[in-house]
């Protein structure tokens, strides 16, 4: 069943709420302002009753699928448990309800909570320093790329290309594009690894950094990770690690030890702060001592036991974000790095992998492997061998749903065809990962015996398979005043 | 360990099935020299033992009561209905990820379309995107817009714009050799002038003026608005702006130290393809069912990588999600009437205030809405003597403005009811 | 989808949740307790990991129906909209985390909270006093009943029956009985209300009370009342108004004003507290002066702004249960009717009986209704009509399951064949009102076209219609020793 | 107004199709002498000011930190995963009624029925009910249940059953004529004896000699246990007991001031037809599908009236949900493992506070588990000046039992930690 919007559901004689009055003498908005600064047509959003609207958001709610009821095999994105005691530890009211100008002895606690968590990512990543400022991974690649280069203008070097392999993530080009640098792709192996050849080819003087992640995309550790550290920074560049597959390898390596010199990390992959259905999350950004003096301001500063936030950073890249961060995620991410300790958080990636791997293995005659194992946390698998049928990632993906399974991420990284990347996680029983397996080999056969059925997916959620090239028409039409439906919002009807 | 599910016998059955002899087998591309003892981390605690912790930690800061709370500058105490909670809460919202499977994800996807819509609304603009981090963020994207559209590399902030605002926009401005000049005259070379409507120091801007003066010189109007005020106040739309930016803690986000608050962003038709991050649109399916998906992403980093307009890629949905519930909460007339509660509530207070020996407005002639500026001969002693009688007083914005000495804004929202201004004034005198 | 039991995901391996040691030097429970004293065997509790727990019960919770997203008419049940502060209110640790046997004066919060509800619920029903002791309806009504009991024998009058009209709640003749009086039925007449001439017949100086509610089970509100407590009053018996239909006229009229003596509230029906999938509720009692000494211990009294338990009431029936009340419910009561105001509470009951009114007006062509309207907040209507068909109104409910409505109470109250009781309440829109009459029609029209549909019913849901006979010969035979299989619990494989 | 839906448009619309001219058309069967005016009641506040309100209520007690409570008497502080919470307070559980629709309540109904197997389980009886109001009222229905089944009129009170759970067996049994009396020794009229173990005051009794004793009278024997305390000691099952019954506030409940708590009640096969309240049984549809639905109905007042077992119809299934939550999170080892931290800190605290001068042990050859009585000269005193400390004091019983002037009884959970007993045990010295 689908549900109507707000502002269909809206009527115009429907009350306001109750809401507490002014209760002083003072003059009204009309007395005080301009006509001209007073808006002349209130807004029209949606009259509901708060049972309307609570009955509306819980209809909506139940129309997604997520880790609280499904198994959400989303390649890259770690999607893993996500505590409930976390949820309870950011809504403390001495949390929740701290002003972010409230002066540094009325807030020590979040500044001790602040460090102490810098202090952990230090440890877990190998690195000097942590800022906590960056609101999601992409913000921390930017923020990072921008003490790069700062670092390079310090030293009077100004260097203006960024290399990116090709199976990196969208946002590793996109930022480093913001960033101002010039983007250069190097190109993968046969063996799904970055070949070294290329870099070779594409290192120079010009070059301000390499942006890598490991495992890389393919889920696939870059073994020559030393080598390559070393000829990235013989030619005076930085290398740089995404954290976005972190979750691999927790208390088994650490980015720091292989030459980064710049990490981010996600605080809503690897340390369980929800996503949210699209955040917010957490990207905090470890350096090395070299890029220290460039971190955002402030920095938390612990003497004595005080904590204070450090202002007075004269080589700093500024401000990348208001206030320190997104507070809230950074109590659930440490209240997950107590719980687990570092322990936990070792068996946590050993856990992962060993599911990716054991998962890997029970589809393995089923779906293409484009490259060896073992892999790390995550595999890409391709759905070319269904080609012949034609099936594609896609209708594995729909048919998925209709089984209860979220999808994988599919046609990501651009170098498999026909991708799909399959992230189980640690917090996966073996048993969801044998009734994953069990669903993929029925769809592989559904593929043979009746691929009209894999393309005519998903049939059992509120709505199904959605015309997308026809609602990027719709979306032309309006841009080019050819139609009067926005498409990207509701519009009242002209009254 | 509290989050795990294999026991040692589920892991020794997943290694068989896999054909190796133990983890180590599956960890050999790791070189051996990287290979760690153990995180010198300390080792787990139980649940009770970590909130224990925790709720420690929380104890050592000190919590103001909301009624006693006259301090803004861009975080505000107000009421946030027991509504939004609920509706965040919900594992199915919250435990989501960014909507990729639109059929499995139509909850997400159509909240996020009513936040793009009640966005839209308020500030009289077209389209609205689907949320950026926050109001710094969202301010400077609009500015990387401007540049894109017009191909001009300088950007104007006319008066008080929030300053950790024109320290990000620095930041973002820097990498792409943008320059970034306080003023309120643009010239030429001009992307956007910027201002803020009402001021980082609650102060009204004539935002049609400077609308029609960066027109004249061909570059956009970018407003960066209190979305509460846009129930009493014009809104972008309506005086021509091209670009409304903002930041949507006021509408039912606790402060939490400064984040997660969630930045909006809405523009003119002719704008939409330079939008940064999500956009949710309509789609229908083969039975011509009405669904919501992913919309122009080709605009994004996914597919355009080094060419997108933005690198967003998570943002701030939870967030969106909240003010959306807020938005429908109140409706036209609730949102009205907060908005009316602390303007009222604010211009009492200012004349109490201004009748108190030493103490007079700064800005005599200019109007505010909820937060205003006093001038006070002895500023930071006003403030910590207000906080030793357990009251959370006004910002002192000498801190970032010379020329500000002795200028504190004070702010009241419905939740600084009557008799908290009393005590406010009592206080003071 | 059906989710397997706890005991069924549970692995012997999975490990315990991580607790606090003991830290303390202390001997081994074997040191202390004789070898008798022990338990031999763990008891067999299920073992699974958090993250597989919280799964397990997220999915169960999506299997049920809720007025959290679906209108909910289950008539005599007021199942209003539950408002979400309340929730909120009631685990403010200044009430959660009250230990029942704190000193008075550390808990003069929560004493003034029952203060001030027994207050607001005297003046809504009309009494002199409230106890809110009672855990529920049921309870509540056996309060009252004891207290009655007490106040007759006080008299020396040792009365020992109860009047029960055959349209009654099962509750009231189980309380009765409980109480240990002998229970005689009073009939209805044709109009659905109580026969007046039957009443007569069966009353006399044996007579304790005679346990009415109204308006009745039938939605009909009992025009007599004013006689029926005259009549009552005279042979010196009283009146118990079972308050399972308050909702019906708050602000309008008051149980206590017609002539009842006793009063059960039910808090989770009229005044909003969840009911929790079977509860907790909460049945205060309220009674006129000359019950007042009857009522439990402790009451709470006020003196001087002081409030303090009052244990030392030499005739009260004594304790019902433990402590004072089921409290959280009394919390979330009490906002409740702060927020709603005398205003509110009347006007919801206003639109309680219009909504009805309404929602009867729009099936009456459809079903069977047995009686003359108005109604006042629910009304009974009867599948009677689709008899020939060979439905029944338990088809019409599965259906209506089927199409997103939980059902109206069926086959109750009893003087109705195949009754229908609709309780629609004031938190429904006129859409959703709407919708249902659509539905209703649908399903009429369905039981003419194509009656094995219905039988069939319901088809959308985790399970379809059960066996409800087929279970209870299972059990039968369980009991009887025929069969291992208990049926009323999940029981270990034999070792 | 708060929570109503209807606009005066839909009002005016309904009572139009409903064909009245008023609302008041469809009062007339009200005599109008009956017709109120108004409400004596306040008007309707704003959720905002309501919570106002109610949090200035909940300010005015004082809560007493979890670790500094040492007071017990049926009400426990202890940890209660986070978990719990999050099912209890999810809006498909918390806002449904009983489940008599089993195909759309099937969530309920699978909760309910693992309840009913983990309280069998952990008193190792044959069947558990769906719960009751709370411990007291289980010990009253228990009794009921002997009553009927042994055709008997008299209850004996085996040693120190929580005094209020006495007071309400004795209300249940005044209306039925049925007498209760103290002692050990059953008679030829008794129907059961009923012992507490541990003992309201933390002892532990001689449940098998009991047990028997009863048996020998022909009477029944009903044991009210502490639902932890079963991980280590012997269930009612292992000694013979053919009902047990208990309070399961520890399972994962707040105090709360002493409730919504939950009873539960389970017994020998024998007896089930006789068990008060829901039963949830399993049940089969035509395509073979295990589901679960309510069953043996016909004991229950909905069916048998005035014949049946009791009168309960609502009871307390929310917090069976929460105990199942509890259970089902602690698993067998994780409940021995609380139940042993208790154990041992209150034999840690018991030992120090014998060390004090003027301590003493109340029953010195008396085992106890997590819970224990002390004898000191002034123990009101004492209760008082560890209050002033921040410390919620033992437990003084002489409140209910004259021969125990100045006995105190502590308790000991997972909560209070080595500390929280140090600073208990300078307090006192
Ligand atoms: C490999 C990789 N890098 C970077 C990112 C960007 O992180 P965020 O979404 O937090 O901005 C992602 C997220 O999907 C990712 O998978
Ligand atoms: C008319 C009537 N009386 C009494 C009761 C019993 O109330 P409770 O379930 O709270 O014990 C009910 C509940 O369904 C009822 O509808």
């Amino acid at each position: 069943m689908t549900e109507p919007l707000s502002f269909e559901l809206s009527r115009r004689s429907a009350l306001a709420p109750r809401l507490p009055e002014a209760d002083v003498r003072a003059p009204e908005p009309s007395e005080v302002f301009a006509q001209d600064q007073l808006r002349t047509n209130p807004p029209d959003l949606p009259r509901l009753s708060e049972p309307e609207l609570m009955r509306h958001y819980s209809r909506m709610a139940s129309m997604n699928y997520s880790i609280s009821e499904q198994f959400y095999p989303l390649g890259s994105c770690t999607m893993k448990y996500n505590p409930v005691v976390n949820e309870a530890a950011a809504t403390l009211p001495g949390f929740a309800d701290l002003h972010p100008y409230q002066d540094e002895d009325t807030v020590q606690g979040a500044l001790d909570l602040m460090w102490r968590l810098e202090r952990a990512l230090c440890a877990v990543v190998g690195v000097e320093r942590v800022t906590l400022q960056p609101a999601a991974g992409a913000h921390g690649e930017w923020t990072a790329l921008r003490m790069i280069s700062a670092y390079h203008h310090s030293r009077g070097d100004n260097r203006t290309e960024v290399l990116v392999p090709d199976s990196a993530h969208g946002t590793n080009p996109a930022s480093a594009a913001l960033s101002g640098f010039h983007v250069v792709e190097v190109k993968s192996g046969p063996d799904g690894r970055i070949s070294l050849a290329d870099l070779e080819s594409k290192l120079s003087p010009q070059v301000a950094a390499l942006m890598l992640t490991n495992p890389n995309t393919l889920g696939l550790f870059e073994r020559e990770i030393l080598d390559i550290a070393e000829m990235v920074h013989a030619t005076g560049a930085m290398l740089y690690y995404d954290g976005a597959n972190l979750n691999a390898f927790m208390g088994i390596c650490r980015p720091g030890d292989m030459g980064f010199d710049a990490v981010h990390m996600n605080l809503h992959k690897t340390f369980t702060t929800p996503h949210g259905g699209g955040g917010p999350g957490a990207g905090p950004v470890g350096v090395k001592a070299d890029l220290v003096p460039f971190l955002p301001t402030p920095t938390v500063e612990r003497t004595n036991g005080h904590l204070k936030l450090d202002f007075k950073r004269p080589k700093s890249i500024g401000r990348v974000r208001s206030f320190y961060g997104n507070f809230g995620m950074l109590v659930r991410a440490y209240a997950y790095i107590v719980a687990m300790g570092g322990d936990g958080l070792t068996q946590a990636s050993r856990d992962a992998v060993l599911s990716a791997n054991y998962l890997r293995k029970q589809v393995e005659d089923d779906l293409e492997m484009p490259h060896e194992g073992p892999c790390m946390h995550e595999f890409v698998a391709s759905a070319h061998n269904l080609a012949p049928e034609g099936v594609r990632a896609l209708d594995v993906a729909k048919a998925l749903l209709d089984r209860g399974f979220y999808a994988p991420t599919v046609y990501f990284p651009l170098v498999v065809p026909e991708a799909i990347m399959v992230e189980p996680t640690e917090t996966e029983s073996k048993a969801t990962l044998d009734a994953f397996a069990a669903a993929i080999k029925e769809i592989v056969a559904e593929a043979r015996s009746n691929p009209q059925a894999l393309h005519d997916a998903p049939r059992n959620l509120p709505v199904g398979r959605l015309d997308e090239v026809a609602a990027a028409r719709r979306i032309n039409a309006y841009l080019q005043g050819l139609s009067d439906d926005p498409v990207l919002r509701w519009k009242p009807a002209p009254k | 360990m509290p989050y795990l599910v294999h026991s040692d016998e589920d892991r020794a059955a997943m290694l068989e099935a896999i054909g190796v002899q133990s983890m180590d087998d599956l960890l050999t591309d790791i070189p051996g020299s990287l290979r760690l003892e153990a995180l010198e981390l300390p080792a787990g605690l139980s649940e009770h033992e970590t909130m224990s912790q925790i709720t420690s930690l929380a104890a050592r800061n000190r919590v103001f009561p909301d009624r006693l709370t006259f301090r803004g500058g861009g975080v505000y105490r107000r009421f946030i209905p027991a509504a939004v909670a609920a509706v965040t809460s919900k594992p199915e919202f919250y435990t989501a990820y960014t909507p990729y499977q639109p059929e499995a994800s139509q909850g997400t996807l159509q909240a996020i379309f009513e936040f793009q819509t009640l966005i839209a609304e308020l500030t009289a603009l077209d389209v609205a995107n689907a949320s950026l981090y926050d109001g710094a963020t969202a301010v400077a994207e609009a500015a990387m817009m401007a540049h894109i559209h017009t191909g001009r590399n300088e950007i104007v902030v006319a008066g008080y714009l929030h300053p950790e605002y024109v320290e990000v926009l620095r930041a973002f401005s820097d990498g792409r050799g943008i320059k970034v000049r306080k003023g309120t005259e643009p010239g030429p070379k001009t992307a956007a002038v910027i201002f803020q409507q009402p001021d980082f120091l609650g102060l009204l801007v004539d935002a049609r003026t400077l609308t029609e003066s960066a027109h004249a010189a061909g570059a956009l109007a970018i407003a960066c608005v209190d979305p509460i005020s846009l129930a009493i106040l014009a809104p972008p739309g309506q005086y021509g702006a091209d670009i409304a930016v903002g930041e949507g803690q006021q509408l039912g986000l606790s402060p939490s130290y400064g984040g997660p608050h969630v930045g909006f962003i809405s523009c003119r038709k002719e704008l939409v393809r330079r939008l940064p991050g999500r956009l949710i649109g309509t789609a229908y399916d083969k039975q011509g069912r009405r669904g919501f998906n992913l919309a122009l992403a080709a605009r994004e980093q996914h597919i355009r990588r080094e060419k997108a307009t933005s690198n967003i890629c998570t943002n701030h949905s939870l967030c969106a999600l909240a003010a959306s519930v807020y938005m429908t909460y109140m409706g036209p007339d609730g949102l009205r009437q907060v908005a009316e509660v602390g303007f009222k509530r604010a211009h009492a207070l200012a004349e109490r205030l201004s009748a108190l020996p030493g103490w007079e407005p700064a800005f005599p002639d200019r109007q505010f809405l909820n937060e205003f500026p006093m001038r006070v001969a002895n500023g930071p002693a006003v403030v910590r003597k207000l906080a030793r009688k357990g009251i959370l007083g006004p910002l002192d914005v000498h801190r970032w403005f010379r020329e500000l000495k002795g200028v504190l804004t004070f702010t009241c929202t419905e939740v600084n009811d009557p008799r908290a201004l009393d005590e406010l004034v009592a206080a003071l005198s």
